[in-house]
């Protein structure tokens, strides 16, 4: 391991440290004090992780290896950390982005009490600790210590208001669903190590592993991991935690389910894209889950009212198009989306924070309108990323978006129309929502009408880093058409073999137009539709069935929970109690009722007991003598 | 050195003698320091015994053997190997929480109560390091009698039946198991003692493990022992006492119960079980291997709708069991790790849930899950502490469980893969009446029932630090244990080969 | 030899103390040193291997270390007896001395009974402890029960006398050598002559009466019911052991080598006697009658001596005598200082009378066969015994089986001493007691727990 | 079909028929009576198997002594013929089959044994007092010692039982 | 004579014996039918030594055949004893409960 990264242990140590501190010290802490050192920290190993990827840039990559965490029989795990460009760049991510929302949130918590304020910076700590893990890890295994700690901080998190059963509910219904695929990743390790004998990265993801599975088991091994990639990056079939996931406080939503911990399924398949690559059926099927995913999320985002139920679902649906772009081997174009995704998304989630802050905790969009006018900052950000999701030319959402676009387009065109179509969607919801939040005369009572502001500073300046970022974030990967070189793809090309470009020049550029169009003709439309909006209630079939998500929730209810329920309470009143303990007791009562009945035999007759002593003695002749 | 005292002697005599200094009339009233002053020398004793683990140096330290029955060949012989050491760890630091946890508490008539718990630590101790088949019988029933009485004397309303049933039970089980050992001793070679005298057969581990038996003689006496251990782990369908046992008695004996004398039956197994009949009929190996898992859904199942907290975890404790049982029938020398490691671990950790459970019980008189809620406002330290204990007991990364459920899951997919699917089941059904818990305990707004909760006593908090602590220690760096216990997995694998 | 001669001339004295002393307490001490001239007197036996009387008697009685050993251990129990017994035999009746005497007799003729060469000699032994008993049980005369006891026990052991006796006319007539010395009767191998057979049956009835083995037990119950409970104490557990003796020497002797014919009705017999005895036991409420039946279910249990028939189950049944009296004993004399004899009379007797209670459990304990107490060595040895020969293994399993089911009204008392509390507080639980009295009892509880943890202590003396 | 058996049938005839009548006869004087001829009946077996001082010591003993002292107490009892007022036939009935069963199971056993085995009769000298005297004083000297023991406790017996007590009490549970 | 013809006998008388015992409530009576019992006993067992007194074993010793009957003697003596005891017994229940009748001996049963 070369010195250069001599510091790297600190990446994850410091926000640990940080929660270590805030958790400990909860009650001690001042409020200012607990925001300082969880911010501190983050801020910390961000310079740390700038530092490691400058130097990962100039080619240094290493595996940095501390102790054995697991040495049992043929078995090895190492307790190591990967340092390359994959995991350097979702460094930077997290820590980044990360750090915004640190900030963020010392102003967006501010009505928290002192401890619960302490223990929220904590938690936030935690996350970002079990983040890092997660992607520095050197093997699956700290890999999945990781993946399960952001499961663990984002059950805490949503349940940070536990008083409140709905919320602590939603928190409950994330884990297990994150629970349940983590047992298809699970099995996924067990089977590569059955296979493999090992799970570290430089072991396993190479040529010389791939040679001893059968395709197989690549398929099984890889449609597990999907699994697990489905449950913590919110696909079909379990992605429905995640709008419930809104529980959580804002900075929370855009951090945990926005920017960081739903791309955790991305990075596992970006990272073992060796394996993806080479099981077709796979692939298939990460396309159409990550394309019915993006359509049946955004289709659902159209009648939704609530802000942040929006911006979940349209996460769900972005999630959606990087696992098309996985699908189609297009992987540099999911990371890339990612990237952008975490810039724009985590935007818009802090603006609607914002505005939720100044309504009063109000959410509902139709209550709300003409927000422009109190808060321009908000108002402007939340426009470009608006904008950047929708993928205007010029802003980061374009670039990758048109990327996966013209991944899917190589691949099947009929996935493309869909793709294209949901594509428009997104669009026109987005705009619906800025529409009826920003524009308009506002709608909502009297006191919060005056009550309204603009956000602190602490809240706006990462707002606009962040619509800064979601401008530009789009050009470290320009394709060739417009006359860039892809500097991501390139970068990433140690891990990710960049994807064969099939499409000609030609195609490519009309495609684009044509999305474009398609996308302007979309918002107009949404700015025809929602210019002036009033409350109504939902019409027709089709959008109730909208606004009702498709009803999946209920459907898991019947067909899932309730029989679970009733087979639980069927073992326990009839298997437990009459059949098993039953017997068991059974024999006690066969007992005590075999003595009241020979007790009879003592009749207390000397006559009876000589009687019975003969046929006894008779019994013993047959035996002896007639029985052979 | 090791000629004045050994570790075994020790460990079985120091816990007697406080037992016994307990019931001195003169001593009445210090029970409960005594016997916490004496765990707490157990325990430096054992964490002493933990540096001289080496047998070629070591052994007069470590084995302990005299003459007691010479005509029928039978040695009074404890000694320690790993599991043994890891074992009789895991009982020396769970005492010391036990009574510090209850120190605050009052008991009735407490110098017999301690009394007795100090004998029950002997017996434990007992089993967990006999060598001679006689000398296990005997402390597999001494642990026995005085849990009997504790559980009976100190428990809830309907304590003495459930008790006497858990009594007969095991009682059964281990009877059949004797006539099993006498069977498997007839068929051992001749012993001669150090004094010439000759025995015809032996009762010795070593004499035992090379018994000539036919194959079909080690099928049927596979499932004579199967079952006395089977009802002491218990696996499904033989434990339906536990329940009522864990909830009728008093938390103390709860706790010795599930996170000792659970072990036992573990322990029987690797020990004598599957080194004796490793020819058996291994249909029997694979019955008792889904058995298990079979034993963890529906443990799991269960849990989900008990509203009595006792019982949830008394239910949550045979799913887990059950998965250690799988492991080690399912015969991989991963599982058989991941056994010896959750072996320990596990105790650790229910240890922590009855003390918890106990706490909530004795601040507001309800283990109904149904009447309590809001405990996180009254009694956040409490909460915290439950949430990291509960969150082990689900096997979290970075908690001690991990390692040990990574292995067995492990394990039992090496042997069959559809197995461990099932038993993941039992993973994910386990969050999610763990989580039920904390939610309507912990979570939610304060009702009437625990309107004047206060937060715990420090004797509580440093409990409970303590097991916290083992808690993360054991999960960041599970290797210690792992090697402790590495050799007696090979011995087990050299045997049955 | 010592001990018939000795035994029998202290009955004598013993007859005449009640007649020229009128101190009754003469007599006990006068007892308890009789038992222990005999005990020393049979261990020099046990040593020099000659008794102090030699005159010719033709081979009616043989000793060997094993009859020795056993009549030593009888006389060391008896010791216990007397010194435990001595206050309650004087409160059965105005003829203490003539029951002390009657003692003596049966214990002479315990003495024949397990050193008898010839089956007129076992006749005689057993007739000389059955004509006493009869007396002893109905010593109580103001007490109708008693009466009745005396009368039943009297007309079936009779009864059975005559069906022993037609068993060894068979054995004699069938036996070629046409004597009726037992080792003169076993053929070796081979098919047994039809009449020996016929008297084998005979003779298996009339023993199982006299060790109360089902279906021949009927008397059990009722008897040691009715009967003062110091001679029920005596008579359930010395008397029956010697009737075991008796029964596992003449069909070892006589017939061991035929095993293999008759061996189908033993394991039925041990069966049946396990099954009525534990099961018809659990729902007794007078712990009297329950230790009555409980007797049954541990007469099942040595059966398995009789029943395997190996060096194994002559120390079994050495350590059973000893361990089943001392016991049984013991839990009888806490029994005579009760107030109630039902099982809710024992309600909190741990609060009143801790040490009696633990004692009490001990003795339970022991009865059950729990580790640690000679109970469960006895019973060990037992099943050893059992397993080794090999035969009818499902037999070993069910006895294990209801030993588990006789922890069920063992611990019925336990739980009464120990987990209920009397009704009122002022209500006596116990009669008061000397501190005499519990330092027996503990010796008692000392012994059963010494044995258990030694037993070779006692059968050591067999490899000598 | 010589003279002894003749005596033989006839005595036995007379045996059994006495037994027969000493269990349904009414009244127990007769009873004592009935068994009193069996015994000779016996007696004169005895003396046609030439044991000669057996058939005197039935006489003089059983006859004699014993069922003189059955009477007493019979007499003693005044005992009349409706002492058992109710008769349960049930129970009789099972008494009857089972003996029956028990006699028909012995014998078939007995005729099993298929050898001839003759019994001498008339002659012989086993039966003599002089050989039963020499081997009861010779090698039965020991159980002879050994029946006075029997004979002290049964008289301890009579002593102990027999004494007249006081008052009864129904209730005591020892 | 055959000895199956005395075996036969003696078996009747004894099996009269037992029934006598069964079916009679009279205790004195069912003593009496003990006593027939034992008489059988006496006159199988001196057919029996009467028999073996034929057979060859019996050149061995002089006074060989009369164990049997030194039994018998024996056999006598016991049940004089008995008989002493026995009717003891019955008197003094029969003072407590003016009645030999057994089946009034019912108090302890179960």
């Amino acid at each position: 391991m070369n010195n250069t990264f001599n510091l790297v242990w600190l990446i994850p140590t410091l926000p640990l440290l940080g929660f270590l501190i805030n958790g400990l010290g909860r009650k001690s802490l001042s409020k200012s004090a607990s925001g300082l050192i969880g911010s501190a920290v983050v801020l910390g190993s961000f310079i740390i992780s700038i530092m490691t990827f400058i130097q990962v840039k100039q080619g240094h990559t290493g595996v940095i290896h501390f102790f054995d965490f697991l040495r049992v029989s043929g078995l090895k795990v190492a307790f190591s950390f990967q340092i390359d460009q994959l995991s350097s760049l979702f460094l930077l991510i997290i820590t980044g982005v990360g750090f915004l929302i640190h900030v963020y949130s010392t102003a967006y918590m501010h009505d928290e009490e002192g401890k619960d304020f302490a223990k929220y910076f904590a938690y936030l700590n935690l996350f970002v600790f079990s983040m890092l893990l997660l992607v520095m890890g050197g093997n699956f295994l700290i890999l999945f210590v990781g993946w399960e700690g952001v499961g663990l901080c984002s059950y805490l998190l949503i349940g940070y208001w536990y008083e409140n059963n709905n919320y602590t509910d939603a928190a409950k219904k994330a884990f297990v669903m994150n629970r349940i695929g983590d047992l298809g990743f699970l099995l996924a390790l067990f089977w590569l190590i059955s296979k493999t004998g090992s799970m570290e990265y430089s072991q396993v993801l190479n040529a010389a592993s791939l040679a001893k599975l059968t395709t197989f088991d690549i398929t099984g091994i890889t449609l597990l991991m999907f699994v697990g990639a489905t449950g913590k990056s919110a696909q079909i079939p379990l992605f429905t935690w995640l709008p419930d996931a809104m529980a959580g406080p804002t900075p929370v939503s855009a951090l945990i389910h926005a920017a960081t911990m739903v791309t955790a399924g991305i990075y596992l398949i970006a990272r073992s894209n060796i394996l993806f690559s080479s099981a077709l059926i796979t692939q298939q099927v990460i396309t159409i889950i990550g394309l019915a995913t993006a359509f049946l999320a955004a289709s659902i985002a159209l009648k939704q009212n609530d802000i942040k139920k929006i911006l979940a679902y349209s996460t769900v649906s972005q999630l959606g198009f990087m696992f098309l772009a996985l699908g189609t081997g297009n992987y540099v174009a999911a990371v890339f989306h990612v990237l952008t995704h975490a810039f724009f998304k985590a935007l818009m989630f802090l603006g609607s924070g914002s505005v939720i802050h100044a309504m009063g905790g109000e959410q509902d969009i139709r209550n709300m309108g003409g927000l422009h006018k109190h808060m321009k900052v908000t108002s402007i950000t939340f426009l470009i990323g608006c904008l950047a999701i929708s993928g205007i030319p010029g802003f980061s959402g374009f670039f990758s978006k048109d990327e996966i676009l013209a991944g899917a387009f190589g691949y099947n065109t009929i996935i493309y129309g869909v793709a294209l179509f949901t594509a428009l969607m997104t669009a026109f919801y987005m705009f619906r929502l800025y529409i009826i939040t920003f524009t308009g005369k506002f709608r909502g009572t009297h006191d919060q009408e005056h009550h309204l502001h603009e956000s602190p500073a602490a809240m706006t300046i990462p707002l606009i880093i962040l619509a800064i970022l979601s401008i530009i974030g789009g050009y470290i990967g320009i394709p060739e058409v417009l006359g860039g070189h892809h500097e991501l793809a390139h970068y990433l090309s140690p891990i990710i073999p960049t994807a064969h470009h099939s499409l000609s020049h030609q195609t490519e550029l009309m495609l684009m137009g044509l999305s474009t169009a398609l996308v302007l003709g979309a918002i107009t439309f949404a700015w025809i539709r929602f210019r002036n909006f009033k409350a109504e209630q939902s019409n027709g079939g089709l959008s109730s069935f909208l606004e009702n998500k498709w009803y999946v929730d209920e459907c898991y209810e019947w067909i899932i929970v309730r029989p679970i329920k009733k087979a639980s309470s069927l073992f326990q009143h009839i298997l437990e109690n009459r059949i098993i303990d039953g017997s068991v007791n059974g024999v006690g009562k066969l007992v005590n009722y075999g003595s009241r009945q020979l007790r009879w035999l003592q009749s207390g007759q000397v006559g009876a007991y000589v009687l019975l002593m003969v046929l006894g003695m008779l019994l013993l002749f047959v035996i002896q003598f007639f029985v052979s | 050195m090791g000629t004045y005292f050994s570790f075994p002697d020790l460990f079985i005599w120091l816990p007697i003698l406080a037992g016994l200094l307990c019931f001195i009339p003169a001593l009445r009233n210090h029970g409960k320091n005594l016997s916490l002053l004496f765990s707490l020398i157990i325990l430096g004793v054992s964490i002493a015994s933990l540096f001289f683990t080496n047998d070629g140096k070591y052994l007069s330290f470590n084995h302990v053997s005299y003459i007691w029955l010479k005509y029928l060949g039978a040695n009074y012989y404890i000694g320690l190997d790993g599991v043994g050491r890891s074992l009789t760890l895991l009982t020396a630091i769970v005492f010391p929480l036990i009574i510090g946890s209850g120190y605050k508490k009052e008991v009735s008539s407490s110098h017999s109560f301690y009394g007795l718990l100090m004998l029950s630590q002997a017996g434990l101790m007992g089993v967990f390091m006999a060598m001679d088949a006689l000398s296990f019988y005997f402390f597999w029933e001494l642990a026995l009698v005085p849990v009997y009485f504790l559980a009976s004397k100190w428990g809830g309303e309907k304590a003495i039946a459930s008790t006497f049933k858990f009594f007969v039970y095991t009682f059964a089980g281990s009877l059949l198991m004797l006539v099993g050992i006498i069977y498997v001793y007839l068929h051992t070679g001749g012993r001669t003692f150090e004094d010439g005298t000759i025995a015809p057969h032996s009762f010795s581990l070593s004499a035992f493990y090379q018994a000539s038996l036919s194959v079909v003689e080690q099928t049927w006496l596979f499932i004579v022992f199967f079952l006395a251990f089977a009802i002491k782990m218990p696996i499904f369908p033989f434990h339906t006492w536990q329940p009522d046992a864990y909830d009728q008695s008093a938390t103390p004996v709860t706790m010795v119960m599930s996170a000792i004398m659970v072990k036992m039956g573990l322990l029987g197994v690797f020990r004598w079980l599957i080194p004796m009949f490793g020819q058996a009929d291994h249909l029997l190996y694979h019955i008792a291997t889904v058995l298990s898992v079979i034993g963890i859904v529906y443990a799991s199942f269960l849990a989900m709708v008990q509203d009595n907290v006792k019982k949830l975890v008394a239910y949550s404790s045979i799913a887990h069991i059950g998965l250690m049982s799988a492991a080690l029938f399912s015969m991989k020398k991963m599982g058989v790790q991941g056994v010896f490691l959750q072996m320990f671990n596990h105790g650790i950790n229910i240890v922590g849930m009855w003390i918890v459970l106990d706490i909530i019980e004795r601040k507001t008189g309800i283990k109904k899950i149904s009447e309590l809620g809001g405990l996180a406002i009254k009694a956040p330290a409490l909460t915290i502490f439950l949430v990291i204990i509960s969150f082990a007991n689900i096997a979290l990364p970075l908690t001690n469980a991990f390692p040990g459920e990574f292995m067995l899951l492990n394990g039992l997919y090496q042997y069959k893969p559809w197995l461990a699917v099932l038993a993941g089941l039992g993973v994910i059904f386990s969050a999610v009446y763990t989580l039920n818990m904390i939610q309507k305990v912990f979570y939610g707004t304060v009702k009437e029932s625990t309107s004047e909760v206060s937060d715990i006593e420090i004797n509580e908090k440093i409990v409970l630090s303590v097991i916290v602590l083992i808690i993360f220690v054991a999960g960041v760096y599970p290797q210690p244990l792992i090697d402790l216990t590495k050799a007696s997995a090979d011995q087990l694998f050299t045997i049955i080969k | 030899m010592n001990a018939i001669i000795i035994s029998a001339i202290w009955g004598v004295l013993l007859m005449f103390s009640g007649v020229f002393l009128k101190n009754k307490s003469v007599s006990k001490y006068l007892a308890l040193f009789g038992s222990v001239l005999a005990l020393v007197s049979t261990c020099i036996e046990m040593k020099t291997g000659h008794s102090f009387f030699n005159f010719p008697m033709y081979e009616m009685i043989k000793t060997d270390a094993f009859n020795l050993l056993f009549i030593s251990i009888i006389h060391g129990i008896m010791i216990v007896y007397f010194l435990l017994n001595a206050q309650e035999i004087t409160k059965v009746g105005s003829h203490v001395a003539e029951y002390y005497a009657l003692i003596f007799f049966i214990l002479s003729g315990i003495a024949i009974a397990a050193t008898f060469n010839t089956l007129l000699m076992l006749f005689i032994g057993i007739e000389i402890i059955s004509i006493p008993l009869y007396i002893l049980t109905g010593s109580d005369k103001r007490n109708l029960k008693s009466n009745e006891a005396a009368l039943k026990y009297f007309l079936m052991g009779a009864f059975s006398t005559g069906i022993m006796l037609m068993g060894i006319a068979f054995i004699y007539g069938g036996n070629p050598n046409a004597s009726f010395y037992i080792d003169k009767i076993d053929m070796g191998h081979g098919q047994m002559p039809v009449f020996i057979a016929m008297g084998l049956v005979f003779m298996l009835v009339s023993m199982s009466f006299k060790v109360s083995a089902a279906p021949f037990h009927f008397w059990t119950p009722d008897v040691y019911d009715g009967a003062p409970t110091v001679f029920t104490s005596f008579m359930s557990t010395v008397v029956k052991a010697a009737g075991f003796f008796a029964f596992l020497r003449l069909f070892e002797k006589a017939f061991g080598s035929m095993q293999d014919q008759w061996q189908n009705m033993i394991a039925w017999i041990t069966f049946a006697t396990l099954l009525i005895g534990n099961i018809t036991a659990v729902f007794q409420q007078s712990v009297k009658r329950m230790l009555a039946y409980s007797s049954i279910a541990q007469a099942g249990f040595m059966m398995l001596a009789v029943f395997a028939m190996n060096g194994k189950a002559k120390e079994g049944i050495l350590l059973y005598s000893a361990a089943y009296s001392l016991a049984t004993i013991g839990i009888f004399g806490v029994l005579t200082k009760m107030e109630d004899y039902t099982i809710s009379g024992f309600n909190g007797l741990s609060k009143s009378n801790p040490v009696v209670a633990l004692t009490a459990t001990i003795f339970l304990l022991s009865l059950t066969g729990v580790p640690l107490t000679a109970g469960f060595q006895s019973k060990f040895f037992l099943l050893i015994s059992a397993v080794e020969n090999g035969n009818h293994i499902w037999l070993v399993v069910a006895a294990v089986l209801f030993a588990a089911i006789s922890a069920y009204y063992y611990f019925r008392v336990i739980q009464a001493m120990y987990f209920k509390t009397a009704e009122s507080d002022d209500q006596m639980v116990m009669q008061p007691i000397t501190t005499q009295y519990t330092f027996i009892l503990v010796l008692i509880a000392i012994l059963i727990l010494i044995i258990g943890i030694y037993p070779e202590l006692i059968i050591g003396w067999m490899y000598r | 079909m010589n003279i002894s058996t003749i005596v033989f049938l006839l005595l036995s005839l007379m045996a059994v028929g006495s037994a027969l009548m000493m269990i349904i006869s009414k009244n127990p004087v007769h009873s004592v009576l009935w068994l009193i001829l069996v015994f000779f009946a016996i007696s004169g077996h005895y003396i046609l198997l030439n044991a000669q001082f057996l058939a005197v010591v039935n006489i003089i003993v059983y006859a004699g002594a014993i069922m003189v002292l059955f009477l007493f107490v019979v007499m003693l009892m005044n005992l009349n013929a409706d002492t058992e007022p109710i008769k349960n036939y049930r129970m009789q009935l099972a008494g009857i089959c089972s003996g029956g069963t028990l006699l028909l199971i012995l014998v078939l056993l007995t005729n099993r044994m298929d050898v001839e085995q003759l019994v001498q009769t008339n002659v012989g000298d086993a039966g003599l007092i002089k050989n039963l005297g020499m081997s009861l004083f010779k090698q039965y000297v020991l159980p002879f010692e050994i029946s006075s023991v029997l004979f002290l406790s049964a008289m301890i017996g009579a002593v102990v039982i027999g004494k007249k007590e006081e008052t009864i009490d129904q209730n005591t549970n020892s | 004579m055959d000895i199956k013809a005395y075996i036969t006998l003696s078996l009747v008388l004894f099996t009269i014996g037992i029934i006598g015992v069964l079916v009679r409530r009279n205790a004195i009576i069912i003593f009496l039918c003990v006593e027939l019992m034992l008489n059988a006993v006496n006159l199988l067992l001196v057919a029996f030594s009467k028999m073996h007194a034929l057979s060859p074993v019996a050149k061995a010793s002089a006074n060989f055949a009369s164990d049997a009957q030194i039994f018998v003697f024996f056999i006598m003596v016991v049940a004089a004893a008995e008989v002493s005891v026995g009717l003891a017994i019955i008197v003094m229940m029969y003072r407590n409960v003016h009645t030999v009748d057994i089946n009034f001996l019912n108090r302890l049963k179960n």
